[in-house]
């Protein structure tokens, strides 16, 4: 079924036991997105240390997709360098645009491959972007 | 007393559309917008075929046959909603509607216009398009704004009416039916309130005139809005209903050509409504539209559209009231309640509830519904919500019910 | 270095109507609004047969390819007039669009706010549509209303433009061609006048866009505003169109669904543009069906439209002059001009005259032109005025010229 | 052809030599109507003499229909009295609102029936009416 490659286990375990949800005390920065679309929002608590990802920890209501990718992203980006941490948020966000036809980068995106699937659902994209877009936003802010 | 309009869906050319795979579609978001009877959409192009043209504006042929199909649509839609045809002005939008609304009462030209000290009042059940407007309206004036709170069950608390409505209040702007709870407000208590002290009443009827014969002079009501769209009409178009004696005290909310009377470098005097409230070449194709839906509507009966969507949601109620972990947003019961059904699944968010119900072709809708406020009040992140048609039918009910069963398995409720 | 466009005049179903008894119909009154080919009527239809549904508010399949398609209708209208995707907003019409402005350009809370003391620029020959919104937003904010006179022959008299162009104008609004005369205005001057004291330059694209090819960038103005229906798109659509740097800065005008970042019962934030100016569920069939007329005009090819309209324009202007008794208003040489031709018959009213035109089946406009303070300060009681665009051809003007001999004949003109 | 039953000679005539035009002196009131929508304009002087309409005179530009018409008016309407040119003027609305399927009462209408043919053209109808609305608000106003 299309859901399966939508919904995959992976993205489902995340949804359950999310990684690294929970506001840190420790912090540079903190932003708020949201998705007025759908009313899906993440907070996140970024600490850098030098070049380097220190911490990230994140709060959010939002559907199993968005929840998940926020899962991922921390898990992913957190020990990274701001540079290798830019070059793989830019890899989810190309793997998002794809429109299926892609399977992503498995050695750059780890658990992040699992959301291959959504680019073929346009509504859905957004949803897995959330996360992702506010560690760029608060990145940005911290580096600048 | 179950009514059978089963005939009428092959009237409808999308509802033919197999998707995800080879599912019948099952259109349950008519909330959201309605889907278009044949007929509808020959009116629109038959317009464009033979007699398109700018209406009160040529002295040729085409334009004669437009205005007259024009104000035919006018005539038509005042007759659907129990008004005096000069009353109803074409907007794109219920939307629009309310904007313009809550411009006009807000001009300080208006005889009736809203100023620091008024007070204007709406509920927290509320969809934005009725809301935002008069929040602006009351930062633009000074104004300032009040609601009526929702009780648990999705109904309006009228306990504080008397101290809510009182001699300050100029606008009581309220939803006939909610679009997340599907309830029906208690109007007559409403508009009597706000008549006892001089302020006009704003119905926004996008749900309510749609599904069930609403009459501006029986609820007593002083301007009315509603959308093209979701009553078998084309997109892009909506209708502002006012009282004739009111229309004329207001000043116009869009300028332009074919609402003056005159014109000079320094300044425009107005037409009469509608005309005044019509700036510009109109929707004409979407108003003639929209007048092909309403005889739809008509032909049907509006009768027969609201024992048929009651049936549809008791059965749904019902449905719903025997699977664990699935709770109904809103009255249980079937008393003031039109065809709106909101629901959630335990430890699923609505988005996802609403991509496996899609996987088996039933689209609904899932979120806020446009109105944030009452989500934040319920505590919650959004519903899932399955609104209803005459096209819908038994089978429509019987596939939800199956397929919510499927997302409880799919994302392991209770487990 | 005539240009045919025969062969396209097929796509157009009511073209090939008769009327009055049994001539063919000869539309010349494309400055009011222009016919509609087959493939936008059709892509109109499609939109509601196929995937009508909400944009950008389902969970479902129809409202994903629904949001796919009006979109690309925005990325497509994006290209036709060289602007960023997200700088296309879809209104209702040219004189939406232009209120929309006027509102923003006037809210407190827009950095770029018209207050008093400011001035407002605009000209003798607009359109009511460009001209009443800014006499109301000079009313409300307290700022002055002043104006380009226009000389004899119909064009801008642009002989003061260092002093009516001051520190104190915030905004400029201009036609990009005469509804009236055809003359197309300097704008290269005024928009450098504007620029260099820091105002905006809005445009009123509604018989440019249509006709010839229009670049928001090359042009320099920082607001555009045009009509579908003029564009041989559907009625009830329209383009606003805005520099994304003041589209930031700009409060919205219209409130409601799916144009807010945040909502509370005591305010809301709002999205980014395009949404943010688009309140309520659009006008989407529209959208998708100006897309395809745009396809339409960009196959056709817009430098071959304006060449053709260009040589009609000629054939008419050369015509008159031979007709004693009939006088072109507006200028009679071909110099930054395009297709429309305004004229009077010596003793006969406008009104009379398109009465006689009617009968032999040539429809045209006749009276003020929504331009009434031109008409006064022309003297004229209104005109008669043909207007082009690529399905018409030289036998219609030959036509045309034959009637107007009739219209003498029969008011005895000269006599 | 259609458009002789709409431009009757004798509407030519009164659109060349116009009866009652250029306004008099004497009146009890003076009212100016308009057509927004072509720009036909007709200001009109009204005398009455008890029930008696003493004398109108008016003013206007406008197409023929309007300028005819309002000339007819004048001519049939002064010396009646006020109950018989409101009668007159119910008639005369009456055979516009027909389209087409009106000859008009010749011993009422005299030259008034010249204009049955307009109620065949939507657009012309306000044109015919627009001296007769003047009469009427302007007599409603001094009977008042
Ligand atoms: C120059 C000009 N501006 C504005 C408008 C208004 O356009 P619309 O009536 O489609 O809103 C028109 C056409 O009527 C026009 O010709
Ligand atoms: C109750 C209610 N009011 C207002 C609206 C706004 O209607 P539209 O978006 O068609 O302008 C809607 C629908 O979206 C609605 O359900």
């Amino acid at each position: 079924m299309e859901l399966d490659s939508l919904y995959q286990e992976v993205i489902l375990d995340h949804y359950k036991s999310p990684k690294h949800k929970g506001l840190s005390e420790q912090k540079d920065i903190q932003v708020h997105h949201n998705n007025p679309s759908c009313g899906d929002e993440v907070t996140l608590n970024l600490l850098m240390s030098g070049q380097i990802v220190k911490e990230i920890s994140w709060d959010g209501i939002g559907c199993s997709i968005s929840m998940a990718s926020a899962s991922v992203m921390s898990e992913l980006l957190i020990g990274k360098s701001y540079q290798e941490a830019i070059k793989i948020l830019d890899a989810f966000v190309e793997l998002m645009q794809s429109k299926g036809q892609s399977v992503g980068d498995e050695n750059l995106l780890e658990d992040g491959v699992a959301f291959a699937g959504v680019s073929k659902f346009p509504a859905r994209i957004k949803c897995a972007l959330l996360g992702w877009m506010a560690f760029k936003d608060a990145s940005a802010q911290v580096m600048a | 007393m179950s009514v059978d309009l089963s005939k009428y869906k092959k009237d409808f050319p999308i509802l033919h559309r197999k998707v995800r795979g080879d599912n019948p579609l099952i259109y349950l978001d008519n909330g959201a917008t309605s889907q278009k009877p044949e007929s509808v959409i020959a009116a629109e192009s038959n317009f464009y075929r033979t007699i398109n043209s700018a209406v009160h504006r040529g002295a040729h042929l085409l334009a004669e046959e437009a205005s007259q199909a024009y104000e035919s649509a006018r005539e038509n839609l005042a007759n659907f909603i129990g008004a005096k045809t000069d009353e109803v002005i074409f907007t794109k939008s219920a939307t629009e509607s309310l904007n313009m609304i809550a411009y006009s009462l807000g001009n300080p030209d208006s005889k009736f216009n809203v100023s620091a000290g008024d007070e204007i009042v709406v509920s927290e059940m509320e969809h934005h398009a009725n809301l935002i407007p008069w929040q602006q309206l009351a930062k633009r004036s000074g104004a300032k704004l009040r609601w009526f709170s929702i009780t648990k069950d999705g109904r309006i608390d009228t306990s504080n009416i008397d101290t809510l409505i009182n001699k300050k209040t100029k606008v009581v702007a309220i939803t006939h039916q909610s679009n997340v709870f599907g309830t029906i407000v208690p109007l007559t208590e409403i508009t009597k309130a706000a008549h006892a002290v001089g302020a006009v009443v704003v119905l926004d009827a996008c749900q309510s005139a749609p599904h069930f014969a609403v009459d501006v002079k029986k609820l007593d009501v002083d301007f009315l809005a509603f959308s093209g769209h979701k009553a078998l009409g084309p997109t892009g178009v909506g209708i502002l209903w006012g009282r004739t004696e009111l229309l004329e005290k207001l000043e116009p909310a869009l300028f332009g050509g074919s609402m003056v009377d005159s014109v000079s470098m320094e300044g425009a005097t107005w037409a009469k409504a509608p005309r005044k409230f019509e700036a510009g070449v109109p929707n004409m194709a979407q108003a003639v539209g929209l007048s092909a839906a309403i005889d739809y509507l008509n032909m049907v009966g509006m009768e027969k559209i609201a024992g048929h969507e009651a049936d549809l949601t008791k059965q749904l109620l019902d449905g719903i009231s025997k699977i664990s972990g699935v709770d109904v947003i809103g009255p249980l019961d079937m008393k003031d309640r039109g065809g709106v059904v909101s629901f959630t699944v335990d430890g699923v968010h609505p988005h996802d509830v609403g991509q496996v119900l899609d996987q088996y072709g039933i689209a609904v809708r899932t979120g806020h519904h446009c109105a944030w406020p009452l989500m934040r009040k319920l505590n919650l992140v959004g519903t899932t919500r399955a609104s209803f048609h005459l096209y819908n039918d038994s089978s429509d009910i019987t596939a939800l019910l199956a397929a919510i069963e499927q997302v409880k398995i799919y994302f392991k409720v209770g487990k």
